[in-house]
């Protein structure tokens, strides 16, 4: 059991900052849950409140059913992997991972039996006698994830634990910490700022801007479902392209971009007057759902809009390119195309059509950011 | 990366609000004084008590300033030899700085912690008899005038305002010491007055060869204040005029500084602006100087060295042929805090002063420094036994010559005559005023009128006393 | 042009060691000097002056000993690992007050410490008298050890917060979510970790306590109480000084501080820095 | 909406107690330094602040007479000035020796370390040690450095620097320039090997001189240091008194008597303690005002007296 539940959790620091602002959230028991969000949300606070390392000013913490808002971390059966791991230089590895156990008055026979049993799974066996300062990142990382867990707490915090780790290792401590969460089977909590390791790994993601929970789902929902303009931006790479338009009504029925008119196919056309007021909207299109239109295929036919641009920058990656359009709307469209002809053929001040998928269209409310669409 | 928004303190212009606010706050509650009650007029307290546990026995504690290890020494063996022949009564010594003792004993006395009994000097005496600290101890001088015979210029510097407040038990007076192989050549020597003095003292000088005839300190200590006193009082200059005022600025001073500065000038090492008896020990013995006037406090350590039998002393000469020698004696005293222990202090004074103790205690202390004050201290064989005693009989038989014309400022004639009590001159002699006058005069460079005058002022400045009317 | 900077660089690093080496010099000799003085036989103090003794005798020492300079020493000792315990103590948790917890007064009560360098110490001797007299603790090392702790206090708060605040929090925070208690937290990490800066502030506060005179002096009532700079004062008594004896008991007096700063060097170097705001 | 939200006592009472548990945790964790501090300097700084307006000895309220004595007194005010002088004097040598041979180390060079351990030995020896063996070593008719100065012919006649009027002062304020630089040598060293070698190289590069490198790259980052060591080193230096005391008592004719040298004759010597307690009173007020505008003047970062 490892279920956690914030009801309206606010945290205050003085009078001004507001750096967690009434979060109502229940984490699924032994899911692996990713608080994500850019820096400064709030998401390490709302770590450190689970934790019990920050009382919150307003609202409660229940884990498994049971408020604990002011019982101190000891008393919570969880544990935390630090950012910056706080890992203990006086000790030795195994003097760090028999810790907990030693404050639970665990006899020494276990806990050295734990202890051995965690590091092989974590495979740094070899490294228990050694001061964690003389091992390499991976293995110091690979430290303080077993001193967390090696007591089986119910609940594993972690902050931000792959950010000190060159790319290399990020991947394959990210692999590592799915392993080890689907062989324990513990609830895992782990804040980022990385969407990339959220997408990958987390079972379900919350998502935080400015202390306020923006949503929570799971990744491929926030993916294609953004609640609201932040999400919709700050998932995806690169970033969905966000612009303003006018959305029209009167018999034909568009989207007015200024330069650009984006016309909506019939199909789909009762849709968007059921749901969308005429008026000013925020259009959102991911860059993988924008495809060059080449003489071979003919999207007009079944009324798929397009649009007229010049690109201006071409980025390549190898197996795909982003294209950086200007439309003549004041920011540029980003494409993103692993369409063979299209990576030989287009090159920078060429002139180009693309053609927007209609489904993947996304309309936010300009004043509330919510998703309309 | 860390979300968490750290609070900041309170600015600094707060705080340091708070801090002054802190330290007023501090000052205001220390204005009501309720904190703290000054406890200066318990007497005896905390620290060794009336009687103690065991019995009757009563234990006395005493300072005294004889530190160095072989004076503590000598201390202890006497105090052992008479606490084993004491059964209640119990006297352990605590030896003091100079320098410092005088901190030490203020904080004693106001919190009420002070020594049974103390040894001390005639000035420093009447300081304390002044704040009302000291017990009379007339009934113990009479007693041991009455055993031993005291000298009477070595009680009169205790006896006023009603009454006696030490008791005698050493005294000590300046001779003109000199070097015999280097003033025996000398036609005018032994000086019969001053010119010859400083005549002689300036043949037997050669600075080129770093030889020097005499050593006059001009520091600011108390041998540079004996030092000037010692020749006021051959001229009769006066500190304290016969009204108890200051005269100090008078034609003998003049006289007497301008003596002082040309003697310096002409015979004395420039450095010994900053010398005290250390220093001319040193030089002494590494035969840079050849005479001084001051105690005979050397003598121990001169048995280390050749000097040893090429020494002599005269007392100072006068002003004019044919005059009185004089000069300026230290009575050391014991002065009693401690009423209810008298009868004990008593029996343990009578004891030093049994001549068998008496006698052996100051030739060991420091022999030829420290003399007997009572005529049976001074026939005793137990002083005349020691080796250096009987060695520099000459010496110390020059020394009791000496004695009976030796005074102390304060305690001069016209003062006791007139029965003057002139309570500042424990703060003259911890003012070190003489002594800094002969700084103004030779480390300044003054006049010895200037300097003489400068002295008036800064007596008159620093003692709060008056300007005499004068003779 | 590059024989020239050659040339100009050997110069200049001729000249850097003869300057730090006059440094040394002026820095150690008159330690040096009684050092050399507390060997050489009494007769020839009074002599010329050498550099080397040319006959070396241990009677100084003997001296020493035998009129219970030792006894001075081990006072001081008591004193000093008092003083260094009290202060290191208090300074430590003093320090983690300041930096972990906000309270009201944090701030005025950390000030108030600084108090202590700017009341003038000589005016204190009276009352601090009748305090120790009052309590019944005059002569009892108990006094000097306050008394000392509250000269060092603020130098080793200082020290100590230097080094507290270089302790990321996180490691404590660990300790708790790992199970321990504030104050296991406290004993499990943040003393280990913090070990450099307690050394550093305990060898400062002992350093201190060492040499201080004049509250030793005037509260250290009985003789048998006499820290070293007291005894050492006591044997410069008037009309006469034993200048060997001064010597041997001045190095005596020097030896355990030095030793312990030899010893320590490295982490107080590190404490002064950091107290000081430097690094 | 009901009254609990504007009465929301179970919070207040929640928020109260983690408040007040780490609030309390927080004071009691500083109880034994002020316990220290209370014995130790404010309990007796208010009774020397009582004994300022009282007749010690009688124990009669005199009221403010020993203020206005000592503010009549010439001698106070020519106290006050020679320990400014003390002290400035003092701060500058160390400052500047200090940095001298900061400097003189910063390059790296073999046994560096062991120079820099032992230039703290004057710190480290008693002041009683440091006393005795200065006086010994300039004393004029027995030390060496007048023995050697004589013999190169530097000096025509021996010198003791302790019983010059001119000479005296200064030499006190060298021996603890002697004691302190050291000090000050080391925390300049450690702020000079914070400063990153490229802002040097950089400098060269520009074509620096040793005079504007030292000007331009080094003073910046010591500004702060030395501002903190500033204050730090004038309170202690202004209230030094053991070490002048062994060494000259406050004389020759009275130019090296600084406050706490004063302070310590008229309670002592001159046997008025009132007067004495009220000098201290006087001084203290003195660098509570300094103090106050050094905080004005410079901005603390709040951790550094904090």
């Amino acid at each position: 059991m490892g279920e956690v539940a914030l009801q309206n959790v606010s945290k205050r620091f003085g009078d001004d900052v507001v750096a967690v602002d009434s979060i109502d959230a229940s984490f699924r028991d032994g899911a692996y849950t990713m608080i994500l969000g850019p820096s400064g949300c709030g998401k390490t606070t709302t770590l450190r409140i689970i934790a019990g390392l920050e009382t919150p000013t307003e609202g409660e913490i229940l884990i498994n059913d049971e408020v604990v808002t002011n019982k101190p971390p000891q008393k919570r059966d969880l544990s935390l992997v630090f950012q910056n791991l706080a890992l203990w230089d006086h000790k030795t590895v195994e003097e760090n991972m028999e810790f907990g156990m030693r404050m639970r008055g665990v006899g020494k026979e276990e806990r050295q039996a734990r202890v051995a049993e965690i590091a092989e799974i974590l495979r740094i066996e070899d490294k228990l006698g050694e001061s964690p300062a003389s091992l390499s990142g991976g293995q110091q990382q690979r430290v303080a994830l077993g001193r967390s867990l090696v007591r089986e707490p119910e609940l594993l915090l972690l902050d931000e634990p792959l950010s000190s780790l060159d790319e290399r290792l990020r991947l394959e401590m990210r692999t590592e910490l799915a392993r080890v969460h689907q062989e324990l089977g513990t609830t895992f909590i782990h804040v980022t700022h990385n969407q990339e390791d959220a997408m990958t790994i987390a079972d379900e993601i919350l998502l935080l801007n400015n202390g306020r929970l923006q949503q929570f789902d799971d990744p491929l929902e926030l993916y294609h479902n953004p609640a609201n303009e932040f999400v919709a931006d700050f998932i995806g790479s690169p970033s969905m392209n966000l612009f303003d338009a006018t959305f029209v009504a009167d018999g034909e029925t568009y989207l007015d971009a200024g330069s650009f008119r984006l016309t909506i196919p019939p199909h789909v056309a009762d849709a968007f007057r059921d749901t969308v007021d005429e008026g000013d909207v925020r259009v959102g299109m991911r860059p993988e759902a924008l495809r060059f239109v080449t003489d071979e295929s003919t999207p007009a036919r079944n009324g798929t809009p397009t649009i007229d641009a010049t690109v201006t920058i071409v980025e390549t990656f190898g197996d795909f390119n982003w294209y950086y359009l200007d439309t003549g709307i004041g920011t540029d469209i980003v494409v993103q195309s692993a369409d063979e002809s299209a990576m030989e053929n287009v090159d920078v001040g060429d002139s180009v059509t693309v053609a927007v998928e209609v489904d993947r269209l996304h309309l936010f409310d300009p004043r509330t950011e919510a998703a309309l669409l | 990366m860390t979300d968490e928004c750290t609070p900041q303190g309170d600015g600094h212009r707060s705080s340091r609000r708070r801090f002054i606010a802190t330290a007023g706050l501090a000052s205001t509650v220390g204005l009501s004084g309720c904190l703290f009650t000054g406890n200066g007029g318990q007497q005896g307290g905390a620290n060794g008590g009336a009687a103690n546990g065991s019995g009757d026995a009563t234990t006395l504690t005493f300072w005294h300033q004889e530190s160095v290890p072989h004076r503590v020494e000598t201390f202890k063996r006497f105090l052992d030899r008479f606490n084993e022949q004491h059964e209640n009564i119990e006297v352990r010594q605590e030896p003091q700085n100079w320098d410092e003792v005088f901190g030490k004993l203020s904080s004693a006395l106001e919190a009420g912690n002070e020594p049974d009994f103390m040894f001390s000097l005639p000035a420093f005496t009447m300081t304390f008899q002044s704040q009302g600290d000291l017990v009379d101890v007339a009934d113990i001088v009479e007693s041991v005038d009455g055993e031993r015979d005291l000298y009477d210029n070595t009680v009169t510097p205790f006896t006023y305002d009603g009454g006696t407040w030490g008791v005698p038990m050493w005294d000590m007076v300046f001779l003109d010491h000199f070097r015999t192989d280097t003033y025996g050549n000398i036609d005018t020597w032994p000086a019969e007055n001053w010119e010859q003095w400083l005549e002689s003292a300036a043949q037997a000088t050669n600075a080129q060869e770093g030889r020097y005839g005499i050593v006059l300190p001009a520091n600011k200590n108390l041998w540079t204040t004996e030092n000037l006193y010692t020749l006021m009082i051959e001229n009769d200059a006066y500190v304290y005029g016969p009204d108890g005022k200051i005269m100090f600025d008078t034609p003998e001073t003049v006289e007497t500084l301008d003596f002082y500065k040309r003697m310096f000038n002409r015979a004395s090492p420039s450095e010994a602006t900053s010398w005290g008896w250390a220093e001319w020990e040193r030089s002494l013995l590494q035969g840079n100087a050849h005479s001084t006037i001051g105690f005979s406090s050397w003598i121990r350590s001169l048995q280390e060295t050749d000097l040893a039998d090429s020494f002599g002393a005269i007392q100072q000469p006068p002003v004019e042929t044919g005059g009185q020698s004089r000069s300026v004696h230290y009575v050391n005293n014991i002065m009693v805090f401690n009423e209810e222990k008298k009868d004990a202090i008593r029996t343990w004074v009578q004891w030093m002063h049994n001549p068998e103790n008496y006698g052996e205690w100051l030739a060991n202390l420091e022999p030829t420094l420290y003399l007997p004050v009572t005529k049976a201290g001074e026939n005793a064989d137990s002083y005349w036994n020691h080796e250096l005693i009987s060695k520099y009989e000459t010496m110390v038989r020059t020394q009791f010559k000496a004695l009976p014309n030796a005074s102390i400022y304060g305690f001069r004639d016209i003062h006791t005559e007139n029965d003057l009590y002139i309570p500042s001159v424990g703060t003259l002699e911890g003012s070190h005023v003489l002594a800094e006058i002969v700084q103004q005069l030779i480390v300044n460079d003054r006049s010895p009128e200037a300097a003489a005058s400068w002295g008036q002022q800064r007596l008159q400045e620093v003692l709060g006393v008056g300007k005499s009317e004068g003779l | 042009m590059s024989v020239n900077y050659a040339v100009y660089r050997r110069l200049a690093d001729l000249a850097r060691f003869a300057l730090l080496a006059a440094v040394i010099v002026v820095f150690l000799f008159p330690f040096l000097w009684i050092l050399k003085s507390s060997f050489e036989p009494s007769s020839l103090l009074y002599g010329e002056v050498t550099l080397i003794p040319t006959d070396v005798t241990m009677a100084h020492y003997e001296r020493a000993i035998e009129i219970g300079f030792l006894n001075a020493v081990k006072n001081s000792l008591v004193v000093a690992v008092g003083t260094t315990i009290l202060t290191t103590g208090a300074s430590l948790l003093g320090a983690y007050s300041v930096l972990r917890y906000t309270y009201p007064g944090r701030g005025a009560s950390a000030r108030l410490i600084l108090l202590t360098y700017m009341f003038p110490h000589v005016a204190l001797i009276v009352p601090m008298y009748q305090l120790a007299s009052t309590l019944n603790v005059l002569g009892h090392p108990v006094t000097l050890i306050v008394l000392h702790s509250m000269l060092a206090l603020p130098f080793c708060l200082w020290i100590l917060q230097a080094f507290l605040e270089d302790i990321p929090r996180e490691l404590e925070e660990a300790a708790l979510v790992e199970g321990a208690t504030e104050l296991q937290a406290f004993y499990h990490v943040t003393i280990p970790q913090a070990m450099p800066g307690i050394i550093a502030a305990g060898t400062f506060a002992f350093i201190m306590s060492w040499g201080e005179y004049m509250f030793a002096y005037v509260l250290m009532t009985t003789s048998a109480s006499h820290t070293v700079p007291v005894a050492l004062f006591q044997l410069l008594g008037s009309y006469a000084v034993d200048w060997g004896l001064l010597s041997a008991v001045g190095v005596i007096a020097t030896l355990p501080v030095l030793a312990l700063f030899w010893l320590m060097a490295k982490y107080l170097g590190k404490g002064i820095a950091k107290g000081t705001g430097a690094v | 909406m009901g009254i609990s939200e504007y009465f929301p006592v179970e919070r207040w009472r929640r928020g109260r107690r983690s408040w007040d548990r780490r609030t309390l945790t927080g004071m009691a964790l500083m109880v034994p330094a002020l316990v220290i501090v209370a014995i130790a300097l404010i309990y007796p700084f208010l009774g020397a602040i009582q004994i300022s307006f009282l007749n010690i000895g009688t124990n009669e309220f005199v009221g403010l007479r020993h203020y206005r004595w000592l503010i009549g007194q010439d001698v106070f005010w020519a106290v006050v000035g020679r320990s400014v002088v003390w002290t400035v004097a003092n701060l500058a040598l160390q400052g500047a020796v200090g940095i001298g041979i900061a400097l003189l180390l910063h390059r790296h060079f073999f046994g560096r370390d062991a120079v820099r351990t032992v230039m703290l030995i004057p710190f480290v020896i008693p002041s009683a040690v440091t006393a005795i063996s200065w006086q010994w070593v300039l004393n004029a008719s027995y030390g060496p450095v007048n023995e050697w100065l004589l013999t190169l012919g530097l000096l025509s006649t021996p010198v003791n620097p302790f019983s010059e009027a001119e000479l005296a002062f200064p030499t006190v304020i060298l021996i603890n320039t002697w004691r302190w630089a050291p000090l000050v040598a080391l925390v300049v060293f450690a702020v000079l090997q914070t400063i990153p070698r490229e802002e040097y190289e950089a400098a060269r590069i520009e074509g620096a001189g040793i005079f504007s490198e030292f000007y331009h790259v080094t003073y910046p980052h010591l500004k702060d240091s030395l501002l903190i060591l500033g204050l730090i080193g004038f309170l202690l230096t202004f209230n030094i008194f053991d070490l002048i005391w062994l060494l000259t008592k406050g004389g020759p004719v009275g130019v090296t008597t600084t406050l706490p040298v004063f302070i310590y004759e008229v309670a002592f010597n001159l046997r008025n303690i009132g007067r004495a307690s009220a000098v201290s009173v006087v001084l203290f007020l003195l660098l509570v005002v300094f103090v106050a505008l050094y905080f004005r003047q410079r901005e603390f970062k709040e951790s550094e007296f904090a």
